[in-house]
């Protein structure tokens, strides 16, 4: 066997110094009733596992070969060469978390920077080393908050908030005997102040927004802060397109206490939508409350500067059913692809592909805006992503269409109805600095070819 | 200016003085104006801000300024500083720590992957539906159990999941009870995911054999106990041999048998949970399956369960129609609900089918050798370290520091002194139920010179802790920095670099 | 058996007592029956062999059986003996060892390229010949010259080519004439390649300031000589500012001017060879267009030559038709013939597109910084070491061990004690002409801080030297094997392992 | 620039220190007359570069995308990841030639073991660090046989050598005064023993032949290793496709003197003709003639075992134009690829390769015979590769035909009106382990419809 590297006669040996005759023996501790070979087919050589899995591989439409718009948590940006290559160092992939700093600095530091990254752009003063993804980590966010507003039982939560990351929290509260309220959208879109505020009861202990909202569509982080502080409960911002934290003002400077969500656009490739990339990043006053791992910097014996985790204290494997959160494994290589990325883009970097991503946005959704048979429902400011709507009677339905699309190799977006049945004219479609603005073009007149086959006649 | 003012003397000397860079800078310490390391293309859109200033930032604050080349350097010389199972062996109990094959790395990264997107249409997306189906039914055969989930992220998730399950199931008949009984042995995670579920935990204490106390179980095992988390074979690596006297045990009361699957590396293909007993089971692919373990994650927690579990089942599941199409199936109403977004650490099911399709039915092989290389380290420290339970090992041993602890020396000690003599410490104070724990786990892709070198330095090792304690107690002595200060980290919390900061 | 006689005790301690390993068995000293890293697919058609016995072998005597675990940790481990550029300056001089940015290996490695067949339909290789062919208008438009060859494998094939096609010319008028002049700062490959080409190899002696002594060069250049080859700038880093007259002078003899273009990074994108008066030069697209130089090569000598060159170039050429196609034309009758196989080595031609096409119209910062990097190391060590030229430095600066050799310390125990402070040494014993050279070429791709450690530890060098000789003259300390003996290798000949060898 | 790490002020700062004002200042050597701006185009970004290059590489039809029988001195074998994925790692990829030993014994030993490889495989005595790929290869043999035959001026070529090493010889030899004589081959498609032998005379001072030959068929080293013997030249045995050297008797054993050629098809990817692999081996009484690096075993201060580069008194740095050889440097990055195939492939796994390969070739090529209007104009053995004929009255050109395939998806082989206008009707084809029975019965079907819509009709 191909990973096995003992030689028959190693393994003889090894046997006759353990001191038994066969590999049999080992498991005399496992009762007979409970074997059994597995039925599965033969091994298969290097070769038919390529053509194997290069075959299911080939059956997906991806973004190198496709028109591509869609986003809804997972976005198509930009990752350089370097970052990747970076990752299949032995180093970096074949190690694992941390324990011992001495062997582990690499990570370690690795780990450090990607919490100032995070600390930066979210305008916080702490950061974790990740959570698994951007829905447990808005649970992980409301739990803290939970454990940090005493004797409270009420989270209230935007309906802008990423259904699936809604869904999550149900998933968590109702065995905690928490309660989830949602805030339906206003007309315009985005969280009702007067709604979010009259949720609100002295038995809340968090108030979560989404910004840019699950519609595309800007929030103000200080609706929910206000609100939330009026009350003595907590602020949750959750950002699951973290590219517009380089450009919209930040969770911090809009008085969230939390901000948590979804770092994939910064550095991750879509992996078809996981692993992907958590965050959550806090005040420094709730630091002790923060679930996941932490790295800290002290030094050594010799007094150079070094990292290590730290408050560990905080953490399952000390605290057992007391620990802040059951998490162990984390996205630790992620986080390394996420701190490359950033570092490497920086300042300027982070900035202009929020600002790309935002322009192509703007110009798709000018455009889509004129074809006869579509219109944008909401006017309010978007950053990369926007909301259409088929117009007319129904006939139409999203879904249907962006299933046609698809066959021309256009991915034109994610239709509402796959979280809510009755939704049907509506899709969400988003925009990158990758697209160019000729397959934007192509999508458009692909749009205005299927109105004219529905029967919509330009004016 | 006179040029000696511009010629900056670098890091102090005693670290010059070795090849290896001992201390490099943070990237942002490398941030200057006019440094970029990036290039998008010309903007081919009108330059719009469609966005009110007062929802805007002006800049990030702090953030980096650097070229391509200091990226290269700096991730190099950083990856350099860390210990990878590729540099040798890394016996970190519990967590198998075995070869990644590098064919899986390939597989992940072909664009029909890596570039998908998990909400594209269900027809355009027929091949990766395909392959998570597969894997759900590889691993239903390999446990013996009949549906699997796919979404839990890493194995702390999957335990919540299968929590979740057994508590919706009972919920059904009523009432979720109360209770989740764990063995004193059971890795954190097990306690704090019951937690999480709403369950009050009770630790189950173990017999003098490191195996459950039967009973003990019975008298614990009331109508309150939602289920049993057992881990198998336990962290001390022992096989419960009782396993289906528990498992009967549990099930008289009504209670489900959860099997915590981590060291399913230790008889994967030798027996199936399904028989067992076991009514739900999680597995970490990141072990058994050798996705990558990445310095901590990406993991992936599959949960198989029993039929009778499968309608709890987190959405949506992925099935196949008998057209031979999959399609998601979101119409689950007896559904825990989800965990997480989308299908799951999907870049890890590749390389874990890409994992199980090269062994296919030979795949028993690996337990196989995992568990003589665990015995043979076993048996050529036996008597030089203290073995507290001494039944029989499976695919790992716990020793203790007990003979070394009256020379002042402690398992961290040792942990530490081993990183002189090029390994990667065993798991250290885990299990709890051992203390001075030296937890070794060789996995099966070590090869017998690895072992012998290993089994040799503990031998020395504890030569030293008799002849010169101080050199264990002072060590590591080569490694890139010298013992850290963990306690002053917890002290004096510096969590992140600071713009202006030194 | 006595499990002591088992658990053999590895490599000596002295080398295990560090965390890196110093001693790395070969890779058939981990072979062992039954272990295998590969496997094919069943075969699909009839096992047959359908070759007569006796031209058939029955094994590979020797070769090894290891799993892929071993290979991976084998070659990981092999690895980190290794320095590089991505850790550290590397100022090897005159090998342009620069950062070689990743995007150009990920264009290389795509299967339009490096799965393609060189003999593959020219239809069906419209995308490989259209890059050949802009590759050679980029390089044509940085020499200034009219066409150019990629097929030379490297430098020094190029030197080959070049004068093979000075000889071509020359023979066309009646005699391809007897003698090449090389100057004594010339690279070893100069003479080599003129001898190969079938001529007399006459040295140039250098004047007091390093360059091309005029005077000399009036009396050396008869109607005998075919060429001089000249390296601008030469293998001091000093630019021959005379050049307009050396050209003048060569041609007036009906000489050629042939250029070594090893230094192109010195002066790329800021001069034109073509304006100099240069009729043929080769260029290292593993020096100056940064493809790795991986670990000794593959490298990339492409030759640009003047319009009374072109019939002479290697056949076969690639043309672009006017409808846009782009074929090869064999149909060269004057053609030197071929060096190689197919096109040359193409992987290379991907990567040095790759990075012209990044850099674009500003490539001439690459030179500039090159330019300033030098001279800051200059103005650095100035003083410190010996520099017997002081003529102006472009791309790298040649000191010598002069001021140190009374103290018993030579330029190798220089760059060996280097080693010990994090850098990889200085070319030494090259150029000839400086007895003791230390040939410093820091490339563009350094920054202040590396520059700056650099200067330091060479000053510190200059201080032990001084106050310490012994330290320097035994470096070095820290290195994974110390000062390695390569008299002992060259007499007593050890050139592979042999099956039963220990 | 992004590939630049210097900062605006570092810069200054370094100006200073030098002492100028500007950049310009250090290119006063530089007259001004030979001053010029290149006219480029400006920087691309990385997305464009990849878009650029990205859309020339899909215009090549590939190895994976294609039903493949390309040979002909470059072979689609079977590589590992491993191989390719180890040589991202800068210590390989960005090192360079192993001159300070102590911080280069990775490439050493690498080396080292490849040497090893290379005897083991050819049954010689001691290999070189690698060439440049097989054609100069050859030349490199010939002249070492020059130099180890003092005062003879005539090398004997079969021409069943591949026609570009033989082209490449010439290139070489004109300018030497070394004559080439090549001996044509007999009915039967292989080297003339007879031919041979006649060709041989007192001033011969080499002798090459091909196995397998460039029509596929295997030779006999023996034919050249006598006849050069009975003249005291030296025989040099000449590998095209070197998967052979695990299947066929080795030179070493057939008594070649000098075994040279091209190991690509030991773990280098095609990249199309290039980066290849130039090995040469020879026996022990001729290793100070060899051309090129060598690695020898050695011992450090301590008395640790050690590698580094010897002999070099043999090289054009030392010898300058006495060297045996102007080359400097290699293929080093190609010959780690190779040692690490060899090495994981091992004694088993060339053979089980050869062995497939050859195996695949006989099925095709009896396949092939089958149907009418081509013939197998030799029946003599081959290994994996074989000529096939056009029959009838030369209507239908060869490569007319493998255009019409390749625009169907196949690469059926190479015509040998590529090496000879007036061979219009023959080409050769390749196949190896990665071809399937069923993309050859494709192939297959293929050739039969070409002869039937060429008139030919079926028996
Ligand atoms: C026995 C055991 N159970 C559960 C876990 C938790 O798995 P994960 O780290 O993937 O969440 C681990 C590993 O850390 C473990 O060793
Ligand atoms: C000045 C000079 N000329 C020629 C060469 C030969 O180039 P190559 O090694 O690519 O054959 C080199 C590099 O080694 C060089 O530095």
């Amino acid at each position: 066997m191909k990973f096995l590297p003992a030689s028959d006669s190693e393994r003889k040996q090894m046997l006759a110094a353990i001191g038994v005759s066969s590999i049999d023996d080992l498991f005399a501790s496992v009762p007979p009733a409970v074997r059994g070979k597995p039925d599965l087919p033969a091994p298969l050589s290097e070769i038919e596992v390529r053509r194997f899995l290069g075959g299911l591989a080939s059956r997906n439409a991806n973004a190198r070969d496709t028109a591509f718009f869609l986003g809804a948590g997972v976005y198509n940006h930009y990752v350089s060469s370097i970052a990747d290559q970076m990752l299949y160092r032995a180093e970096w992939l074949t190690a694992y978390t941390p324990y011992q700093p001495e062997v582990s600095q690499g990570t370690l530091q690795s780990i450090f920077e990607f919490q100032t990254h995070i600390c930066l752009l979210t305008g916080l003063e702490v950061a974790n080393a990740s959570l698994y993804e951007g829905a447990s980590a808005l649970v992980e966010a409301l739990l803290m908050a939970d454990r940090l507003v005493k004797g409270r039982r009420r989270a209230v939560l935007s309906a802008g908030i990423h259904p699936e990351y809604r869904e999550t929290a149900r998933t968590y509260f109702t065995n905690l005997g928490l309660e989830i309220v949602e805030v339906p959208l206003s007309a315009a879109g985005v969280t009702d102040p007067a709604a979010l505020a009259a949720a609100i009861d002295a038995t809340t202990f968090a108030v979560a927004v989404q910004s840019p909202n699950f519609y595309g569509l800007v929030e103000d982080w200080r609706v929910a802060s206000e609100a939330a502080r009026t009350s003595g409960a907590l602020s949750i911002a959750v950002v699951a397109e973290a590219v517009s934290l380089a450009l919209l003002s930040p969770p911090g400077a809009g008085g969230a206490d939390i901000a948590c969500g979804e770092a994939q656009s910064l550095g991750v490739p879509m992996h078809n939508g996981g692993p992907l990339l958590g965050f959550l990043s806090c005040k420094t006053d709730h630091q002790r409350q923060i679930p996941g791992r932490l790295v800290g910097q002290t030094r050594d014996a010799e007094g150079r500067r070094a990292f290590c985790l730290t408050l560990s204290t905080r953490e399952q494997h000390i605290r057992r059913e007391k620990a802040t959160s059951n998490i162990c494994t984390n996205q630790g290589l992620m986080a390394l692809a996420s701190n490359i990325h950033m570092s490497l883009l920086g300042k300027e970097g982070l900035r202009e592909v929020a600002l790309q991503s935002h322009a192509k946005a703007e110009y798709l959704k000018r455009e889509i805006a004129k074809v006869p048979g579509y219109r944008i429902p909401y006017g309010g400011p978007t950053f990369n992503e926007f909301l259409v709507e088929v117009e007319g009677d129904g006939a139409v339905d999203a879904a249907d269409l962006l299933d046609r699309l698809a066959r021309r190799r256009i991915l034109g977006g994610v239709p509402l109805s796959r979280y809510d049945r009755a939704d049907r004219r509506r899709f969400v479609v988003a925009a990158t600095e990758l697209n160019t603005r000729a397959e934007m073009d192509v999508f458009v007149a692909a749009l205005a070819a299927e109105a004219a086959s529905a029967g919509h006649t330009g004016a | 200016m006179s040029s000696t003012d511009v010629f900056e003397t670098p890091v102090s000397d005693r670290d010059r003085l070795h090849p290896e860079p001992r201390v490099e800078p943070l990237i942002f310490e490398r941030s200057g104006q006019g440094k970029r390391g990036y290039s998008l293309p010309p903007l081919d859109v009108p330059d719009t801000v469609a966005i009110p200033k007062d929802l805007l930032r002006t800049e990030i604050e702090g953030e980096t300024q650097v070229s391509e080349v200091e990226i290269a350097r700096h991730f190099t010389r950083l990856s350099r500083l860390n210990f990878s199972i590729d540099q040798g062996l890394y016996p970190l109990g519990s967590c198998t720590m075995k070869h990644n094959p590098r064919v899986n790395e390939e597989m992940a990264r072909l664009p029909g992957f890596a570039a998908a997107h998990p909400l594209a249409p269900e027809e355009a997306s027929q091949g990766s539906l395909e392959l998570a189906w597969r894997l759900e039914r590889a691993l239903a055969e390999l446990t013996g159990l009949a549906r699997v989930t796919l979404q839990p992220s890493a194995g702390a998730q999957g335990e919540l999941a299968g929590i979740l399950m057994v508590r919706k199931a009972l919920e059904k008949t009523g009432r979720p009870r109360t209770t989740v009984l764990i063995p004193d042995s059971a890795h954190g995670t097990n306690p704090a995911s019951a937690h999480f579920a709403g369950y009050k935990v009770r630790e189950l204490k173990s017999n003098p054999k490191g195996t459950v106390d039967l009973a003990a179980l019975e008298t614990a095992m009331t109508e309150d106990v939602a289920a049993l988390m057992l881990t198998v074979p336990n962290t001390l690596g022992v096989f419960e041999d009782r396993i289906l006297d528990i498992a009967r045990i549990v099930h008289a009361k009504g209670g489900y048998l959860y099997c915590d699957g981590a060291n399913f590396n230790a008889f994967v293909g030798v027996a199936k949970p399904g028989r067992m007993g076991v009514d739900v089971m999680h597995m970490n692919l990141h072990k058994t399956f050798s996705t990558p373990h990445g310095g901590g994650g990406p993991g992936s927690g599959p949960v198989a369960v029993t039929e009778s579990l499968a309608p709890f089942l987190p959405r949506p599941t992925v099935e196949r129609r008998s057209d031979g199409r999959f399609v998601l199936d979101f119409d689950r109403p007896d559904s825990i609900g989800r965990l997480r977004t989308f299908l799951g650490n999907y870049g890890m099911f590749v390389r874990a089918l890409s994992y199980i399709a090269s062994y296919g039915n030979r795949i028993g092989e690996v337990a196989e050798n995992a568990v003589v290389n665990a015995n043979y380290i076993r048996a050529g420290l036996a008597g030089v370290y203290h073995l507290k339970y001494d039944a029989p090992s499976m695919h790992e041993v716990v020793f203790s520091d007990k003979s070394q602890v009256d020379r002042g020396v402690s398992n961290m000690d040792i942990a530490k002194r081993l990183m002189d003599y090029g390994f990667h410490p065993p798991t250290v104070s885990f299990p709890l139920i051992v203390h001075g724990a030296l937890m070794i786990e060789p996995t099966e892709t070590e090869g017998k010179p690895g072992l012998d070198a290993f089994i040799h330095a503990m031998r020395e090792i504890a030569r030293e802790c008799a002849e010169d304690p101080d050199i264990v107690r002072k060590a590591p002595h080569t490694t890139p920095v010298r013992r850290v200060d963990e306690v002053g980290a917890a002290r004096n919390l510096v969590l992140r670099w600071r713009p202006g900061a030194p």
